[in-house]
């Protein structure tokens, strides 16, 4: 039993005395599914109340015109198209944590990736409701999806909005499977502890697993392949979303560098959301012994890296736009740091790039409430960037005479705030019904009870 | 009694059933179950196994996904040639995305329908016998015999001190 | 399209006899209304063309008009009009929207009380007859109408011993009375701009205003364009400000205001030598030379000696005199110090020609003066005005608004409400011009005939003038010996006409088919300057003293005098100066705000010793620092939905006064005080980079000089390369010249491929004709069902045009005299051969043609906007609300192309090259046994309009073509090509210029 | 047809697709709107009476009153002077009241408001003129028309469906597009397809 020996810690084990027979995870795990407290109540109307808020505006625009956006030429793509690309980013850290950490076997990942893959399919949800809403004729959005039909019209697969289609669905429908795969046994563990409709539940939808040696068999391979397969996947979703900018040739836009630049923020944005979402349910359900300071010095540490990616991203961008000597190109940069939306760009470089200089020290990166608000800014500076990478490009373009600026209207805010209130709806729920915290996986890391070893004693 | 009937042990501990196991096959029983709380590979050393074919349906599924993507969007341009941005009506390199896509999407839905079906998911019949404890803390050895191997069988387990051990028909599914 | 009201829906409304039958929605089954009994000449889907005259302004341009199911859906220029010679105004275009102005009046309208109800015509005739009866002491208060109106009404007027007073917010008078002083000629002269190789205008802003506007616009680009010989003709703009005109000029000396006559008079002693040429003039001569007109004028001696010697030299030249915008209480002087020089020069019977009696109408500002001086007397019983609105178009000074008041009955013949109408106790509306019968005179010799082209708009109970006056004769026992005004003008016609002429029939045919008849007058005795029969003073005029910036109120472009406020159209009209739409604006040099600390966007109130009003700057170049500018047109209060409140009205600034001896309002008159109120809003423009193209390919020039050797110009840029088909470059020339081949290898399938013979359509726009008059903008809304936005959208960026006829200064300097370089360019849809917002559509709603048309299918647009950002033109426009639904009240909707699909919301737009034009010739010729597309034969909107004769449009694979010829000068380039590789298919001929051009990166 | 039949198996999409084509029809506005039309005309005009070849009928040319079907984008209603041209004599054998109807909108001066039977959508452009030219039978776009006496149109909505699934081609095929591009896509004598499809040659 050489692994029962192994220094837990090195496994990513849990150092907790409470925590040290595998049904204590059990124990802690699903009390998080008992009845609800305040606190949650509290947070579920405020979040249902912001569902009410989102659907009233997107009803508004749809009844009147997407002109009840603050839309214009030259700028046509605003607060929409740029909370699209904000939720497609923070779902990316999800994966990247249960699938990238899982094939490489990254430690400290157990604990965490539950949450995170609930966030990732929450914002792709949120995410793929943007592209419906920005466009001005909802009610025929259908005609992206290539199906035979009256006309004997197809889509424009030149298009990369097609390209999101595909990439998008396939996306949400993979990591949708991915979490529900890995949430199987964790559900036939609630099963076993619940009573009444709750039971009834869970016996249905955790399929009836029983965890025999056959079906871990099995389940342990599939999980590895759909994590093999979800790895590219997840590099290629915000590859292709960065070239609905990058294939066109707005000046600010049209750069080779958009696809891993993107992937880094996403990462960088998602890893931040997640920080953002743990730090309280750590909290009011009292996990400290699951989410250790490791776990946050971990994530840190990626934020950390990926900030210092993104960062480098910008630099290079107006690198590029001067060293080009292109005219047009350097108008379009110089007017990102002093033009009308100096702002937005100054935001985002002081929230993604100045603040997190803050994580080299390891007190920072050991002290929660300082990754929280740190997490927070970052969350605030992403969004920035692609506000910026959006609005800023197609105001300045190549026609002088052309150039606008846009100011988005209260409809637009009411839509891109009521998605957060969205995506906290969902996420909500999923705290309650089904366990936030990988308990079989947990069990792994836990020193498996030995009868040898108690007799030595 | 020479009637066929199941035994199941709950242990506690990892090594007991480890040991369980492995002198049951010493013994000469055949179909065994192992039950724990996660997947534990000492376990399935015990047991003998070698390599899911899960992965064939990820492999057919994917390349099926290939054909599909390239297959697909080359067809569809080709049925109704409109010329965009002076590009060829047939331009790879754009549908090399969608062909990506299917490959994933194909792939990762062979996967999955391939877990179900080779471990037997959906199975909602209730368990004979079954202890819930297994997806808590405890493992468990189902082993089928009949006649005087039962008893053989019973005492291999009790060997192991197990918490408790049921005893349910034959032929139980599980 | 899937709501609003269908195209179609005009195909309900067949016959016009189906009063009101334009369904909206979709409830009720749809009805379809045949004609009682089919004109003939009517095939419903097939238009009918008829000719009139467009009676928009003075200078009464021949009109074509397409109808379709008996509506008039368009006007455009007709091209036999022996003065306009083709091509359209704005404001000619928006005629239509005043045809269908909804605000129209329903029936004749009596005063009860405060209110104002509706009657019948009977009523309203026998009341109108009883009350002149009664009270008697008519005044007829008249704007400018045609010989025979103008004849019926003195008929009119003299049978009741009435008086006559004729007044038009902007009139030619100072020019008028000044031929007549130098020449005794009683007609406008006549300019020969095309053939000028140096004009020169003090101040005329003659393709705005004057005589007419579209044939001096036509002038302009010929003069300008380069001949054969390699040289053009050079325009000089001497003035405070420069308008749309001066904007066009190679040179701006701007003087000072009211300096015209001592500059012209300092030039003409120059050139006249010892001034003996100048007749009776010379001794006025004496007293000046170009010292003293550089003191008068603040520009330096050198600039008007100079000017002056090639004045002499480079004949023939011409020079015009000061126009409505500069009349100053000096103007007459003026213009005559402008025709003694012309005289000097030798530019009289060759550039000029005082012999040709150019009507103008006889409108005095005095005879105003005199009439409301009556009016408030209470020496006027029955007021009857008609064709004009004093109320609003004499400043409040005047008074008008009391002394009307005081007229025991008023009459209007306006058709739709309007400041004066509103005062008034009875209101008979007249028919739209388009509904009527007219003629005109615009010269001596010509007599053209307006024709109503369809059935009086069911919507509106009217009722042509005439016809009302002869009624009303009747009744008072007065017989002017026809029933209607057609057999009155009929008669007349006939009286006029003498055996030489031909058979009378004959003519009167010709006259309805091609618009006008022209014959030969007996030309009178040469013209020799004369002694002036009344003091003149050549000084720069006095100006009322309310502070230290001079106020040029002149007309709008867009709204002249202000009779055209309340169309859509021309409120959403960019300004063609200030790109500026709906509100007004008071123009200010940069330098002067800085001063004062003012910014582009503040509300400043502009007080005069008369008045004042508060209005927002806008900064511009092109005006002299002690010099403010506002515009006519604005602050309407009783015109309509649209007129009303937009704006402000510069009259309110003004002195009730009339420059003698003409006669004229003066304009101006009075300096004005500027101050901030600390308020600012968003202007309405669509301009945004304030005319700084940043060194960037879009509208560049070349100098004359370089002219025949410009292969510099492609030393910049080799071959573009660019990927095409998978992997391989494929090297694709982007430099001027023709585009290249389309479709490009790996894209030759189905109907692309090589061996469909199909022709590939191109245009071809020379910007060293363009003028930037606008026109083509409001043709193109017009043809294409091009919706309206209004104010709040525009300031929003979300104007709707599909013409955007950009601006650029490159240099203009207000301080001192010099070359002006001011680049205007006409931007629509390129239709590129590699057009980047076609790839980028998911849903194949925009993509190539096999004649390589850059098409937008409306019905497969999802409105994702992408093509719209990838566009490098910025030429596509979103429907973001039911514009063409809730802007469009009925009966405007009348107007609507039926060849064009209407949008509704959530769908992009953009210049389909008039594909519905392409396709009704295509079907034409298909039809006579599938014979071959002429070239020429296809005429999109803008081309059609153009004055200037700018555009060209064909199919370029000919290269017979125009297009191609055009094509194939040295001056070509596609703009953004050499830096994007978009192979447009529309090509542009750069601005020629006599200074060497600045070359910035791309140049 | 069969082609597009295969390739709906290949998509596997065919719940989708039979959705899609109620909507395909629906959202283009047109046939769903214009709402049942049985008989509702304002005079019972019999078109087997006037064009049928049946002894007894008159058989006459449609184009003899949809005058400019062969000259213009529009067929063309005829005017009252046309009916009352002829039945100014012809009392009609059959039912004399709906011929004197003529004359009440004849002396009344006023249109006689037919009911539209036949229609696209206002965003597709189709020439008359085009089609006649081309040898095209008015029959088949609307049906048998010189046998009704009702005129009713030759398909319902449900048209797509019917022609996607078995093939059946329809005779009026109102807003479905594929119904144009059919005929469209028909090989000429030289195997090349006989009319344009390309998009702007209706969507303009």
């Amino acid at each position: 039993m050489s692994n029962a020996t192994k220094d837990p810690i090195a496994r990513g084990a849990l150092t907790h005395p409470d925590v040290t027979r595998l049904d204590d995870v059990n124990r802690d795990v699903l009390k998080i599914l008992s009845a609800p407290g305040k606190g949650w109540w509290a947070l579920f109307g405020l979040a249902t109340a912001g569902v009410g808020l989102f659907l009233t505006s997107w009803g508004w625009q749809i009844y009147r015109g997407i002109g009840a956006s603050g839309l214009n030429e030259p700028v046509g793509w605003g607060v929409y198209i740029t909370t699209f690309v904000f939720w497609v980013g923070i779902a990316h850290s999800g994966t990247l944590i249960s699938a990238i950490l899982f094939l490489f076997r990254a430690p400290w990942r157990q604990s965490i990736y539950r949450a995170a893959e609930a966030m990732t399919v929450f914002a792709v949800m949120t995410a793929g409701l943007f592209p419906l809403i920005h466009v001005g004729r909802i009610w025929h959005a259908y005609w992206l999806i290539p199906y035979p039909n009256s006309r004997f019209l197809w889509p424009n697969f030149k298009s990369p909005l097609v390209w999101d289609v595909f990439a998008i669905t396939t996306y949400f429908t993979v990591s949708a499977t991915f979490f529900y795969l890995g949430a199987i046994p964790d559900i036939a563990a609630a099963r076993d502890r619940a009573t009444g409709l709750r039971k009834k539940l869970y016996q249905l939808i955790s399929l009836g697993w029983r965890g025999s040696d056959q079906q871990w068999h099995h389940f342990g391979k599939a999980y590895i392949f759909l994590a093999a397969l979800a790895t590219p996947l997840v590099l290629s979703v915000h590859s292709v979303v960065s070239w609905d900018f990058a294939v066109s040739i707005v000046p600010g836009w049209h750069t080779t560098i958009f696809a891993p630049y993107f992937v880094a923020g996403a990462i960088y944005s998602g890893v931040a959301m997640v920080i953002t979402l743990v730090v309280p349910l750590r909290k009011i359900f009292g996990l400290e012994a699951y989410l250790t300071t490791k776990h946050f010095d971990a994530m840190a540490k990626l934020c950390l890296l990926t900030s210092m990616i993104v960062f480098y991203a910008y630099l290079s961008e107006f690198f590029m736009a001067w060293y080009s000597g292109e005219e047009i190109e350097r108008t379009a940069f110089w007017n990102r740091l002093f033009g009308t939306y100096w702002w937005a760009t100054w935001i985002m470089l002081t929230c993604n790039g100045f603040l997190p200089v803050m994580l080299w020290f390891k007190r920072v990166r050991y002290s929660i409430p300082a990754l929280f608000v740190i997490s927070i800014f970052v969350n605030i500076g992403m969004w920035f960037e692609r506000y910026v990478i959006v609005v800023t490009s197609l105001s300045h373009e190549y026609e002088p005479f052309a150039w606008g600026i846009y100011r988005p209207s209260v409809t637009e805010m009411g839509i891109m705030v009521g998605s957060f209130a969205w995506f906290g709806f969902w996420f909500l729920l999923f705290t309650r019904l089904l366990p936030p915290i990988a308990i079989q996986e947990l069990k792994e890391v836990l020193p498996p009870p030995m009868r040898k070893q108690k007799e030595a004693h | 009694m020479s009637t066929t009937g199941g035994l199941l042990a709950s242990y506690e501990y990892l090594d007991s059933t480890v040991d369980a196991i492995e002198q049951l096959k010493k013994a000469g029983f055949k179909g065994m179950k192992a039950y724990s709380p996660y997947p534990d590979h000492h376990i399935e050393h015990a047991l003998g196994y070698d390599q899911s074919p899960v992965r064939v349906w990820t492999l057919v599924g994917g390349l099926t996904g290939t054909a599909t993507g390239f297959a697909f969007t080359t067809w569809t341009s080709m049925d109704w040639p409109l010329v965009v941005g002076g590009k060829p009506i047939v331009s790879i390199p754009a549908y090399i995305i969608i062909a990506f896509e299917l490959t994933v999407l194909f792939g990762a839905l062979a996967t999955l329908i391939g877990l179900f079906i080779l471990s037997r998911l959906p199975d909602l019949k209730p368990a004979v016998v079954y202890d819930p404890e297994f997806t808590a803390g405890r493992y468990g050895v189902y082993v089928e015999a009949e006649g005087g191997r039962l008893d053989e069988a019973r005492k291999i387990l009790n060997g192991q001190e197990p918490i408790e051990l049921r005893e349910g028909e034959g032929g139980a599914d599980v | 399209m899937t709501d609003g009201i269908k195209r179609r829906d005009f195909l309900k409304v067949l016959g016009v006899t189906g009063a009101g039958a334009t369904l909206t929605g979709c409830s009720e089954p749809e009805r379809l209304l045949p004609y009682v009994v089919a004109p003939e000449e009517i095939t419903p889907g097939v238009a009918t063309w008829y000719t009139t005259v467009c009676d928009g302004c003075s200078a009464q341009c021949g009109m074509w008009v397409r109808t379709r199911e008996g509506r008039a859906v368009k006007v455009e220029g007709n091209p036999n009009h022996p003065v306009s010679r083709g091509g359209l105004c704005s404001k000619g275009h928006a005629t239509l929207q005043h045809l269908y102005n909804p605000d129209r009046f329903h029936g004749p309208m009596i005063r009860e009380g405060d209110r104002l109800r509706q009657g019948t015509w009977d009523e309203a005739e026998q009341q109108l007859a009883a009350q002149i009866g009664a009270i008697g002491n008519v005044m007829f208060i008249g704007g400018r109408v045609g010989p025979s109106m103008s004849n019926l009404i003195d008929q009119f007027v003299t049978a009741i011993d009435g008086t006559r007073v004729q007044y038009d917010a902007v009139s030619d008078a100072p020019l008028l009375e000044a031929a007549r002083i130098a020449y005794g000629e009683p007609g406008l002269p006549s300019y020969d701009v095309g053939n000028a190789r140096l004009l020169l205008s003090f101040g005329n802003d003659f393709i705005e205003t004057g005589s007419s506007p579209v044939a001096h616009n036509k002038g302009l680009a010929q003069m300008s364009s380069v001949d054969a010989a390699g040289s053009k003709g050079r325009f000089v703009y001497l003035g405070p400000r420069l308008s749309t005109t001066g904007l066009n000029a190679d040179e701006w000396i701007p003087i000072r205001p009211g300096s015209e006559a001592a500059v012209a008079l300092g030039m003409a002693s120059v050139i006249a030598g010892d001034a003996g040429a100048a007749g009776p003039y010379a001794d006025v001569l004496r007293s000046y030379s170009p010292a003293t007109a550089a003191q008068a004028a603040g520009v330096s001696e050198d600039a008007i000696r100079e000017l002056a010697e090639r004045f002499g030299s480079d004949s023939p030249t011409l020079a015009m005199g000061p126009s409505a915008g500069g009349h100053h209480r000096n103007a007459t002087a003026a213009n005559v110090a402008v025709m003694i020089l012309n005289d000097v020069a030798g530019n009289v019977g060759r550039t000029v020609h005082y012999d040709a009696n150019v009507t103008a109408a006889a409108s005095a500002y005095a005879d105003m003066e005199s009439a409301v001086s009556a009016m408030a007397a209470g020496q006027v019983g029955v007021a009857m005005v008609h064709g004009t609105n004093p109320a609003y178009s004499m400043p409040a000074a005047s008074g008008f608004a009391e002394a009307f008041a005081q007229a025991s009955f008023k009459v209007s013949f306006a058709s739709a409400m309007d400041e004066t109408a509103a005062l008034a106790d009875l209101i008979l509306p007249d028919r739209h011009f388009l509904e009527a019968w007219g003629d005109s005179m615009p010269r001596q010799g010509v007599m053209a005939l307006q024709q109503p082209v369809m059935q009086a708009v069911p919507h509106f109970d009217s009722k042509q003038a005439g016809d009302v006056l002869l009624a009303a004769s009747a009744h008072l026992g007065n017989d002017l010996g026809s029933a209607t005004f057609y057999e009155f003008m009929r008669a007349g016609h006939m009286e006029m006409h003498d055996a030489s002429m031909g058979d009378f029939e004959v003519g009167w045919r010709q006259a309805l088919r091609e618009g006008a008849v022209e014959h030969e007058v007996a030309a009178t005795a040469t013209t020799q300057l004369q002694a002036p029969d009344v003091a003149l003073s050549f000084d720069t005029p006095a100006l009322d003293q309310g502070g230290d910036l001079t106020l040029l109120v002149h007309p709008s472009p867009r709204f002249g005098g202000g009779e055209f406020s309340n169309s859509p159209w021309l409120q959403e009209l960019p300004d063609p100066v200030s790109k500026i739409t709906w509100h007004s604006w008071l123009e200010m040099n940069g330098n002067t705000a800085e001063q004062r600390g003012i910014r582009e966007g503040d509300i400043v109130t502009v007080t005069s010793p008369h008045g004042s009003v508060d209005v927002p700057v806008w900064i511009y170049p092109g005006i002299r620092e002690d010099a403010v500018a506002l515009a006519m047109g604005g602050g309407h209060t009783d015109m309509g939905r649209w007129a009303n409140e937009s704006g402000v009205n510069a009259l309110g600034l003004l002195p009730s006064e009339s420059e003698q001896p003409s006669g004229a309002m003066v304009t101006l008159a009075t300096t004005v005080s500027v101050t901030p109120t600390g308020e600012r809003r968003r202007i309405a423009t669509i301009e945004g980079s304030k005319g700084d193209q940043h060194d960037r390919p879009i509208a560049p020039a070349v100098a004359l000089a370089d002219l025949g050797h410009a292969e510099e110009d492609e030393e910049g840029h080799g071959e573009l390369q660019e990927l095409q088909g998978v992997g391989g470059f494929v090297p694709v020339p982007g430099d001027g010249g023709a585009a290249t081949a389309f479709p490009l290898e790996g894209a030759q399938h189905g109907p692309y491929a090589e061996s469909h013979e199909i022709p590939r359509w191109a245009m071809a726009i020379d910007l060293d004709k363009c003028t930037g008059c606008s026109a083509c903008v409001t043709a193109c809304q017009a043809e294409n069902n091009v919706p309206w936005v209004g104010e709040d959208q525009i300031v929003m960026g979300r104007d709707m045009n599909w013409v955007r006829i950009e601006r650029y200064y490159e240099q203009i300097d207000a301080t001192q005299a010099g070359d002006l370089d001011v680049r205007m360019l006409p931007m629509i849809c390129q239709h590129c051969g590699n057009a980047p917002c076609e790839p980028v559509c998911p849903v194949f709603a925009t993509y190539h043609t096999p004649e390589g048309v850059n098409a937008q299918i409306y019905n497969r647009c999802v409105g994702t906007r992408y093509c719209a950002n990838n566009c490098p033109y910025k030429v596509r426009v979103f429907n973001w609300y039911r514009y063409t639904d809730e802007n469009v009240p009925d009966p405007m909707n009348w107007q609507w192309n039926p060849d064009v699909t209407v949008r509704t919301n959530g769908i992009m737009e953009k210049c389909s090259f008039c594909m519905q034009r392409i396709r009704e010739v295509e079907n034409r010729a298909a039809l006579e046994d599938g014979r071959g597309i002429r070239d020429g034969e296809i005429v999109p909107a803008c081309e059609q309009s153009c004055p200037a004769e700018a555009i060209v449009f064909g199919n370029i694979r000919d290269e017979n073509s125009r297009v191609s010829q055009v094509v194939s000068s040295e001056r070509t380039y596609r703009v953004l090509d050499e830096i994007l590789n978009t192979q447009p298919a529309v090509h542009y001929l750069k601005k020629v210029t006599f200074h060497e051009v600045a070359t910035g990166g791309h140049e | 047809m069969r082609k597009h039949w295969l390739i709906g198996g290949l998509a596997g999409v065919f719940a989708l697709a039979g959705l899609a084509f109620v909507q395909g029809g629906g959202s283009q506005g047109g046939e769903g709107a214009e709402g049942p039309v049985e008989s509702g005309q304002p005079i019972a005009f019999p078109h087997n009476q006037h064009a049928g070849s049946e002894p007894g009928q008159n058989n006459m040319d449609c184009q003899f009153c949809h005058f400019s079907a062969e000259r213009s984008v529009d067929a063309g209603i005829p005017s009252v002077a046309t009916c009352w041209g002829c039945h100014i004599a012809i009392p009609g054998t059959n039912n004399p009241q709906e011929v004197a109807k003529i004359q009440g909108y004849m002396e009344r001066d006023e249109p006689i408001p037919w009911v539209r039977i036949y229609k696209i959508s206002d965003h597709a452009h189709f020439p008359h003129m085009r089609h006649i030219n081309a040898g095209l039978e008015c029959q088949q776009c609307h049906g048998e028309v010189q046998e009704m006496e009702v005129l009713e149109k030759a398909d319902e909505w449900w048209t797509p469906a019917k022609e996607l699934f078995f093939g059946q081609d329809p005779v009026w095929g109102g807003d479905n597009m594929g119904w144009c591009v059919e005929c469209h896509r028909e090989p000429d004598e030289n195997g090349e397809q006989q009319a344009s499809t390309d998009c702007a040659v209706c969507h303009y």
